[in-house]
């Protein structure tokens, strides 16, 4: 098993393109194999809000993790920028559908910490990042709880902490906000909003709340269910928008593009 | 490690190791007397350091001999002879006793003779002196090992299993063969009447070639202090006995009874003939012959390998 | 969309990590070495280390024999000599056989009495405060200070050689399964409990299927020491025994034999080894995956 | 609302599943029998069954001796008597000492050496075929058939007593220590490398801390073990020691002795064992938890 | 430990109340000890659909795990009709957020069959059972696999349908639909309020969507921050309705219902 680093290339390029050429890719099982993609064709422009809306079990996980490096496709081709990915890498995070990837024997901060002590962040500098990002998922007062004593929405906000703090290129969210209630929601999409904004970073968000997607995305990609194709892809215009979340919501050329989205997605 | 490892050095001018290293069994014989008492100890002074190691039966010392563990150990008669009959390189210079009443076929009420054997079980513990007179006797009473069931065990399974009941004899020494006879066990034959026979087992001091060329005079030194507990034995047989019960933990009786059980030979009694002399080359020679026969070794050195193994001089030259 | 990439690109990443990939249970890629190769390059290096050592000549060969010896001593053990056949008065097999009848025996049991205990131990407080003790205590009780206990119990016949073997076998699976039982994960415990099990379900459903896994590698760990105690086990009226044939010829000085014995005793646990392992894959694969 | 309720009220539901309360780390109800009762309880039952075993007395006190004997043999083997201290020339103590540091030194090695080859089994697949049978094989030789090769290599000293030590104790600790690692949960180092972690830092930061509960286990296992080789190293050369001891006793049918030390050994096991279950309480207390 | 068994008491009682008298629960923790629900009395009416809504953190999950009996309260009673709840029971069901309840060595149909097994069902029936609760939640397909091997929402599906087939008389939900599409949480949606209507069992359901809350609760309980209390009790109208979802979502008394609703939790 040959180690093939490429660091070079993987220095800061902000907004460099993501590609993903014809890829399938198959699940293999003892009860037989699942086709979760499809000769998938999509291009994901750097430094834009990508929103993922499909049904459940389409292959949205499995793609995001096919972009994080974490599955080789069983064919086709994945590339960011001009480089292929061949495989993990700090640089594309990833907020995982499930937080049982939460480490249980660390405390909600060294949860948090851990992107930074693996990129050897000196110890004050964390001290201060990861406070910071804590304030920023309202989790400051569990800090030193472990996360097994936390509820489901206090995880998965710990895990977008951890996946903030180390900063990446590309930002790859899937579901963040499922368990999370309205107003908390609120608040992290406010957040999340701010630092595409902010950073200008390449995010890839599934979600299955048209109202979310239409709210954060600069663009969104619908797909069909199982074996997952693109079958959607249409620019959105309020990722831009500075006026506070609920302004937006309450803007009537708001409601009217989620009606049409939902009724676009109803319609296939 | 022994000091034959450290070869070239400064005790080499006087003669003297700067240690020995000797490898004894809890057999109640004059080495324990010559280790309690610290005899070697204040023979030796300040020169050279004595260590005491502790083996459970003559096949570890050969093991320990030939891994260059220790310089003098004590083995049994039979493992002395499979030693010589292997090539190992060692010599004997001193018998610690000779095996009378100590070693004994005990069987069970019911069998009263070895004839009655035929088709029960006998235990005793493989590759050791009794092995050997058991299969001896076995022989002089006309059994092949076909006819009786010879199991291996060690001694106190012995015991444990002839209180079970799952043996109807055995060929062991003590304390288990007292034990045995307390428990209505018939002696059958001993030790001391298979010598009578030509089949004397001896407890016999090896000393590596290597270490006797070396140091003859440290040696002597040794065989020295064994006399004389052979001799203390002979006459203050309680102080020594109070020595033996120290060592192995038992009460003085006990190893009175024991010592009693053994036959000690003095330095010149030694020299003579009948042992150092020329009849043990003999007795270990007929040993191998006879294991050779019963396909229990491999292959027999010529006489004189035999010969070469016993050492006399020191016998006659002791104090 | 850019055009398909050549071979020569950037990478971006790293490569896939091998941490990941024994994970995933995936195999190295395609093309790499056959799967013979790995047992025998084991055996090579194995008899190679030992060819080389009897070579330099610095030990005995009456204590390490060399392979030449040990393979004489194979061929005395599997044909007639002298009108006798093998070694000792059995064939080679009937040795291994007779020990190894032994160990399944004693591992059955440890298996019929360490899982439910190791069960109990995990699961009821109570018992594992006053019997954790007991077993600590008797688990590391060594064979040779108390093997006549079990003679005069048991006789010196296979009785008491099983249960030295038991002995030494029900420790691993009963620490083993009282571990795999403190870590039955408590939502699952739950969700059997939402849908009505008692206690006897929940143990039956969730804790039991949990604990195979760890119930394996007690097994493994088990029959192993099972193995090294053979010998010990063999002592008194091991023959016909692997183990008891060692000792006596060890005694005798015949160390090409007791070394052969031990080689045997080696293999035959390698090959018991590999079937456990099997039979693990078959029936823990779910293992780590969640 | 209705009233609050009388005590006397129907109940709906199972009353607290003790499967499920073990696992949630609860305690008995308040009230209920103290901690100290569990090992007092314990201990009085082995030594009543002893006591009961003797008194019948169907077993020659040679074999099995009584309660009071044995305490006789401590009581001698703590004092001076006849000018000399204690046993064979040693006090208990000194015999025990001499044998834990052994203990304590082979299991160090086993550690040292076995938790890295364990790690290195559970994670890299082509090691683990060329390696693994041959630690099955080396797992499973018997002391008792190998010894005399650690005395030619190693001396007739400690040396070879902690090599025969750490031969035992370094196959549970891999064998632990692997299985835990391909337990290691794969969205855990999913989690690891997308925040940039190399293999290295995979294996520091999920795989080793994952790993812990496993070598703990792996640890005790392995503890027991080399109590139980105790004797078998210390057969020649075993003065001082407890296993030393109780051999030579044994022979010498002072089985009294032989039986006292068996007991030292096992106490001290159960005490050794009970240190290390705290140290896992204190570190591996998120097991199963989640 | 005790077994107290008083089977007699839980024979069908449709429409049992649950009450919770004066509960607080603590969570004793290395970071020390979290408030999680402080001095809660609520009454739950038997048959009724009754909804939570609360910030994340504020002890949603707890409460629906002590009615559920499987924690026992710090202090405070929990009574069931006239019995007191001293522990779980099937006739007290609980979808659970984390669908890592799972049993990862059965198929999906087996972790469906649990219940009845264990509820002793023959066979036959367990088996024409299984089928209609995996059709009912789309998984026929799957019902060989592997849990393992299903996407985020089809093992909450999975879940709920394991929750339902042994049919009990009280549902707990935990945010069920927390990680489903628009589309399969319609439907999904629609399949609970059809079972509710036409069984009148009492549904306890945990959501984060004010809609979903107004779609199908027959009442809404709204919760405070740790320590949880609740703070706002209001009986719903919709759950009731006989019309297919999409027309009650489209109704003009369900927008201004929500719209209210959600005002109400930001004022506070
Ligand atoms: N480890 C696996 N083994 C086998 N099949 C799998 C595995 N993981 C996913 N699948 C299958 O691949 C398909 C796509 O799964 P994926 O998790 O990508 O869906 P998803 O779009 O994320 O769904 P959801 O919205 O429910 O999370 C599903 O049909 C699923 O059954
Ligand atoms: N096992 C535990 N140990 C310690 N504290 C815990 C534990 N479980 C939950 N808590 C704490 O109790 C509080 C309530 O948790 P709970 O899971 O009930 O919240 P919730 O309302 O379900 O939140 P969410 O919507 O995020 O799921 C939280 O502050 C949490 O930190
Ligand atoms: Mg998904
Ligand atoms: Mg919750």
């Amino acid at each position: 098993m040959t180690q093939q680093h490429d660091e070079g290339t993987v220095e800061r390029h902000l907004g460099r393109a993501i590609a993903v050429h014809d890829v399938t890719h198959e699940y293999i099982s003892d009860a037989g194999p699942v086709v979760a993609l499809e000769g998938i064709n999509v291009e994901i422009p750097g430094g834009e809000f990508t929103v993922l809306l499909g049904p459940s079990g389409c292959g949205k996980s499995t793609l995001l993790e096919l972009i994080a490096g974490l599955r080789i496709p069983t064919s086709g081709i994945l590339t960011i920028g001009d480089a292929r990915i061949v495989g993990p890498s700090r640089h594309r995070g990833l907020v995982f559908q499930q937080s049982s990837s939460l480490l249980p024997w660390l405390s909600v901060e060294d949860n948090v910490a851990l992107g930074l002590r693996i990129n050897g962040m000196p110890k004050d500098e964390r001290k201060k990042r990861i406070a910071e990002e804590l304030e920023r998922v309202h989790l400051s007062d569990f800090a030193q709880h472990r996360v097994t004593e936390l509820s489901g929405g206090m995880q998965q906000r710990c895990q977008i902490a951890r996946a903030l703090a180390v900063d990446p290129e590309v930002l790859l969210l899937d579901e963040p906000f499922g368990a999370l209630d309205a107003l908390t929601r609120e608040s992290l999409q406010a957040e999340i909003r701010r630092i595409w904004q902010e950073t200008g970073r390449t995010f890839v968000f599934v979600t299955h709340s048209v109202e979310e997607a239409v709210l954060l995305g600069s663009r969104v990609l619908v797909m069909s269910p199982r074996p997952g194709r693109v079958i959607h892809d249409q620019e959105l215009p309020f990722a831009h928008a500075r006026e506070p979340i609920t302004e937006v919501r309450a803007d009537p050329t708001f409601v009217n593009q989620c009606h049409e989205l939902r009724a676009m997605i109803g319609a296939h | 490690c022994g000091s034959n490892d450290d070869s070239s050095n400064a005790g080499e001018s006087t003669g003297l190791p700067e240690k020995i290293v000797i490898g004894y069994q809890n057999i109640p014989n004059g080495d324990l007397v010559v280790k309690h008492d610290g005899l070697l100890e204040e023979a030796f002074g300040d020169a050279v350091s004595v260590e005491w190691k502790l083996f459970d039966s003559g096949g570890s010392v050969n093991e320990a001999i030939l891994a260059g563990a220790i310089d003098i150990g004590l083995v049994g008669s039979s493992p002395a002879s499979r030693g010589i009959s292997s090539g190992i390189e060692y010599q004997i210079p001193w018998i610690f006793d000779v095996i009378g009443k100590a070693e004994a076929l005990a069987a069970k009420s019911g069998i009263n003779s070895i004839a009655d054997l035929k088709g029960k079980t006998v235990a005793t513990p493989f590759a050791s002196t009794s092995h050997y007179s058991l299969l001896a006797a076995l022989e002089d009473a006309g059994l092949s090992e076909s006819d009786v069931k010879v199991i291996d065990s060690e001694p106190d399974a012995i015991l444990a299993a002839w209180q079970q009941g799952d043996i109807d004899a055995a060929y062991v020494w003590n304390p288990v063969l007292a034990k045995l006879t307390a428990d209505g066990g018939k002696v059958l034959i001993s030790s001391e009447d298979l010598s009578k026979k030509g089949k004397t087992t001896y407890d016999l001091a090896v000393v590596t070639t290597s270490f006797a060329t070396k140091y003859p005079a440290a040696l002597q030194t040794w065989l020295n202090q064994q006399n004389a507990a052979v001799t203390k034995i002979r006459e203050d047989v309680d102080g020594a006995a109070a020595s033996i019960a120290a060592e192995l933990n038992i009460p003085a009786a006990d190893a009175k009874k024991q010592l009693s059980e053994l036959i000690f030979l003095n330095a010149s009694e030694q020299a003579g003939a009948e042992y150092l002399g020329g009849g043990l080359a003999r007795n270990l020679f007929a040993a191998a012959e006879f294991n050779l026969k019963l396909g229990k070794i491999e292959s027999v050195k010529e006489e004189a390998a035999y010969n070469a193994a016993i050492l006399t001089t020191y016998a006659s030259a002791a104090k | 969309m850019t055009p398909p990439l050549q071979t020569t690109q950037a990478t971006d990443g790293r490569a896939p990590s091998w941490v990941s990939a024994r994970q995933r249970g995936q195999e190295a890629p395609k093309g790499s070495i056959p799967s013979w190769f790995y047992p025998v390059a084991a055996t090579g290096t194995v008899v190679g280390l030992w060819w080389a050592l009897t070579a330099v000549g610095i030990w005995s060969e009456l204590i390490l024999p060399s392979p030449s010896q040990v393979w004489h001593a194979f061929v005395q053990s599997v044909t007639e000599h002298d009108g006798r056949p093998g070694l000792s008065g059995y064939y080679l097999w009937e040795h291994l056989w007779a020990s190894l009848w032994r160990i399944v025996r004693g591992v059955a049991w440890a298996l019929v009495v360490g899982a439910p205990l190791g069960l109990a131990l995990g699961l009821w407080r109570p018992f594992e405060r006053f019997a954790g003790p007991i077993v600590s205590f008797l688990r590391s009780l060594p064979p040779l200070g108390y093997f006549s206990l079990l003679i005069i119990w048991f006789g010196i016949d296979d009785t008491s050689k099983v249960w030295l073997l038991f002995l030494a076998a029900f420790a691993p699976i009963s620490l083993s399964v009282a571990a795999g039982v403190a870590s039955t994960r408590i939502e699952r415990i739950n969700a059997s409990l939402v849908l009505g099990a008692n206690n006897a379900q929940v143990v039956r459903y969730v804790v039991l299927p949990s604990v195979v896994p760890d119930l394996i590698t007690g097994l493994r760990v088990a029959v192993g020491f099972a193995w090294t105690t053979i010998v010990a086990a063999e002592t008194s009226n091991g023959i016909p025994g692997i183990g008891g044939l060692a000792w006596a010829t060890k005694k005798e000085l015949r160390s090409d034999v007791a070394i052969l014995c031990v080689i045997v005793i080696g293999i035959t646990a390698v090959l018991l080894d590999y079937g456990i392992r099997q039979f693990e894959k078959k029936y823990a694969g779910w293992y780590g995956r969640w």
